[in-house]
């Protein structure tokens, strides 16, 4: 309704919002994908899925067919996703154990997983569960089985940290959770693919000139990629 | 909206090509998807690799596939079931080649190639002619066999009743191979005596959900092999 | 209710008939046990289970629970046991699929598996599933998984072959079903079991000597074993 | 006559053993065997391994169990929740050792000890550091790592519905990890809102089959770690 309010800055207005990304992350989903959805960002893609569309969501902890979150303090304490929250379940949902939730995914059933991320390398290599930190507690759940095995792994991420570093680099500094295994990157700045050159500019958000987005990235980016929207 | 429903086995089956491998489901008949296998056979690819315990009774179903001279190899248990003839004599004949595989082990191959587990070392025949030219390694001072895990481009597999989804519940024995059979081939193909729309089943009961299926036929009345190797068919 | 006809052999009277060995067999399951019997005569022990005990029968195929074969023409052709027989269910039974019911036989969830056998040797190795001819054609089923996995396996079998020849041997000659897996033979003569020192007698059958047994047992039966009856 | 009932969690877990491995189903809270854990608590066994995918949140149930210095190790792959404090606070003070595992590769390494499966090759955690001083091998021009299978003395979990035979059917993602673990220990005990007796349950919807099961214990209204929490609850 307004223009962006006078004294902030460019960046702070500049590109896609969370629900930006979340926005055009569902762009490229295909009706009838099974999809894994990782906690917190991701979550937001099931909102942003254009009509006509089904997709199957698949939580790790034991669901396919997983729906919307109940009201607060409603729904069944079991009945919760990989994030802990609870959940719903939508005509067609099934459930079964964690050795065939992980069968699933290791075994390529899933088309795709949209994941967080701490840091992506030009060479597809993913940092998403921890920083090395010494006093940090080591905790990694089900992201080293969803990008070994997911067809596709999507990242949703801000183009740089919170300091400014940017999380798409040449190579990972954090502990790894796979080796080549991201597909493409969805930042509020850009979407990105991983290609065997490196990364690859797919589209620019509304606004946002290419050389601002390279220099808020640690490694080269492809321009005339013949690849533009859709995966 | 997902529905994963073709109109018929023929269609369902369309895409087979020549040297495909394919994993049908079944213990003896129980669970033999005979109007697939029949389809399969009207429909004329050759060269296959058929992975099944068995290797089916009289002149119907898997052993009309293998009479057909469709079957390049098979992948199996058990293939000298009482009443099959088809088989042995192929096998005598050096028109087919076999592979024998424990049946536990042939179950945890399949399971392993539809969860992405590479291969994995069991005890079982371990100093037996079924482990030879096989890699070993003893665990707690115990002799293991690697054995690795087992896809295929099709999967045929017979229901009791599934959803539009895919989601399938089978009838007491005739379960056996089909859930793991589901999980382990590009395409799987389900034929269900019943097919209902996506919840109506209950999601604590299903047995395969519907992510390992890709094609749903409904077939309501399939028949039996012994039914019909008692009335004297043979197919075509 | 008469003695054994005239003119008949020795031998051919001597010690216990198959049923008599099935009923010696169950003689030695303890209740609650879970049992995979062979196809063929080892099915006959569940005709002999003493009054007061219940066993939980499993078959491969993929049942627990199982119950007696109806009669004939009668039951459900997909309600089968592992010889391709019609049977029937007993309450508390579950169906489940080949993965999971081999997941009970090598994981050592069932007790005992009684199967029959061409050779048993003084070590324990069992051959019974071919006899190695050009002609035949090879078939093991669930064979070598039940001698891999379950805890106890008996062997059921007649003493010497129909020509007369020791089925108990120094070592098997025909292909093998597993290593040092046997842990009791029953035979029409004796029960013996599989020791670290090779074959022991824990019994002889009714009116059967000891010196009868050995001659027609390829590998030495100590005899004066501390174990006699039970397992 | 097969009749696994034991009167109380007490006497279900009164043989455990100090240094015991004890599998703890759950996810979060969903599926955890709270009165069980308890009752473990009041027997006092110490230096206890706990295979389990979180630590608990709050000062009940599995982060009481902690609390009270019984545990010696953990293996997990989630070690804190929100709302676990208790298992942060020991492992910053070097009290409890912590073996971090992949989810899915728990999974399956649980599955592999109760399926007799010694070891497998997986893809996951290749090139991370969970995988550093592990064995690795190529299939198919990939790098898998060689897990092998887990195993405990006990495992404890909770279900909806068991019969005397010990079969389990579960609530909804409350299944999550205790299928597989009830198949990997020596004694699998399982706490059930309702006891039937066998041939109640449907034997095509049964989950856990009865021959993995070694007691039930019948606990009508099992709590829960939230509202437990959110009463500002401790145990003891």
């Amino acid at each position: 309704m307004s223009a962006a309010p006078q004294g902030r800055s460019q960046e702070a207005t500049l590109g896609w919002s969370r629900e930006g990304i979340a926005e055009r992350v569902a762009q490229d989903i295909e009706n009838g994908s099974y999809v894994n959805l990782g906690i917190g960002i991701p979550e937001l893609v099931a909102k942003f899925v254009p009509a006509g569309r089904t997709l199957v969501y698949h939580t790790e902890n034991g669901l396919l067919g997983m729906g919307p979150s109940p009201a607060a303090g409603q729904g069944d304490p079991e009945l919760i996703n990989a994030g802990k929250r609870r959940v719903s379940m939508m005509p067609g949902a099934a459930f079964f154990d964690q050795a065939t939730s992980f069968a699933m995914i290791r075994g390529g059933h899933l088309d795709l997983s949209v994941l967080g991320a701490l840091q992506v390398a030009a060479n597809g290599d993913l940092a998403n569960w921890s920083t090395g930190a010494d006093d940090a507690i080591p905790a990694v759940g089900g992201a080293m089985d969803l990008v070994a095995g997911v067809k596709r792994v999507f990242v949703m991420t801000t183009h740089v940290t919170k300091e400014g570093s940017p999380k798409l680099v040449e190579r990972c500094t954090y502990p790894l959770t796979g080796r080549g295994v991201v597909t493409r990157v969805y930042s509020d700045l850009a979407v990105i693919d991983i290609t065997p050159r490196g990364f690859a500019l797919v589209e620019l958000a509304p606004g946002v000139a290419f050389d601002f987005v390279q220099e808020r990235t640690g490694a080269p980016i492809l321009r005339n990629s013949t690849r533009r929207t859709g995966a | 909206m997902i529905d994963k429903r073709v109109v018929s086995a023929h269609e369902a089956v369309a895409d087979v090509r020549d040297g495909a491998a394919i994993m049908i489901g079944g213990f003896g008949e129980a669970g033999s998807p005979i109007e697939l296998i029949h389809a399969l056979i009207d429909q004329g690819a050759k060269g296959l690799t058929v992975i099944s315990n068995n290797t089916g009774t009289g002149l119907v179903g898997l052993a009309a596939l293998l009479r057909a001279g469709r079957v390049r190899k098979v992948i199996c248990s058990f293939p000298k079931t009482a009443g099959s003839t088809v088989f042995p004599d192929l096998y005598r004949a050096g028109r087919v080649e076999l592979e024998l595989v424990p049946q536990g082990t042939l179950a945890e191959r399949i399971r392993a190639g539809g969860a992405g587990v590479a291969a994995f070392y069991t005890p079982t025949a371990a100093g037996t002619p079924l482990a030879e030219g096989k890699e070993t390694r003893e665990f707690s001072g115990r002799e293991h066999v690697l054995e690795h895990g087992l896809r295929a481009d099709f999967t045929l597999i017979k229901g009791r009743i599934a959803d539009t989804h895919g989601n399938i519940l089978f009838h007491r024995t005739a379960r056996n191979f089909a859930p793991m059979m589901a999980t382990a081939a590009t395409v799987t193909i389900v034929q269900a005596a019943e097919v209902v729309p996506a919840g109506e089943l209950d999601p604590e009961a299903i047995v395969t959900p519907g992510i390992f299926v890709d094609r749903v036929v409904h077939v309501p009345s399939p028949a039996l092999e012994s039914a019909l190797n008692e009335a004297g068919a043979s197919y075509p």
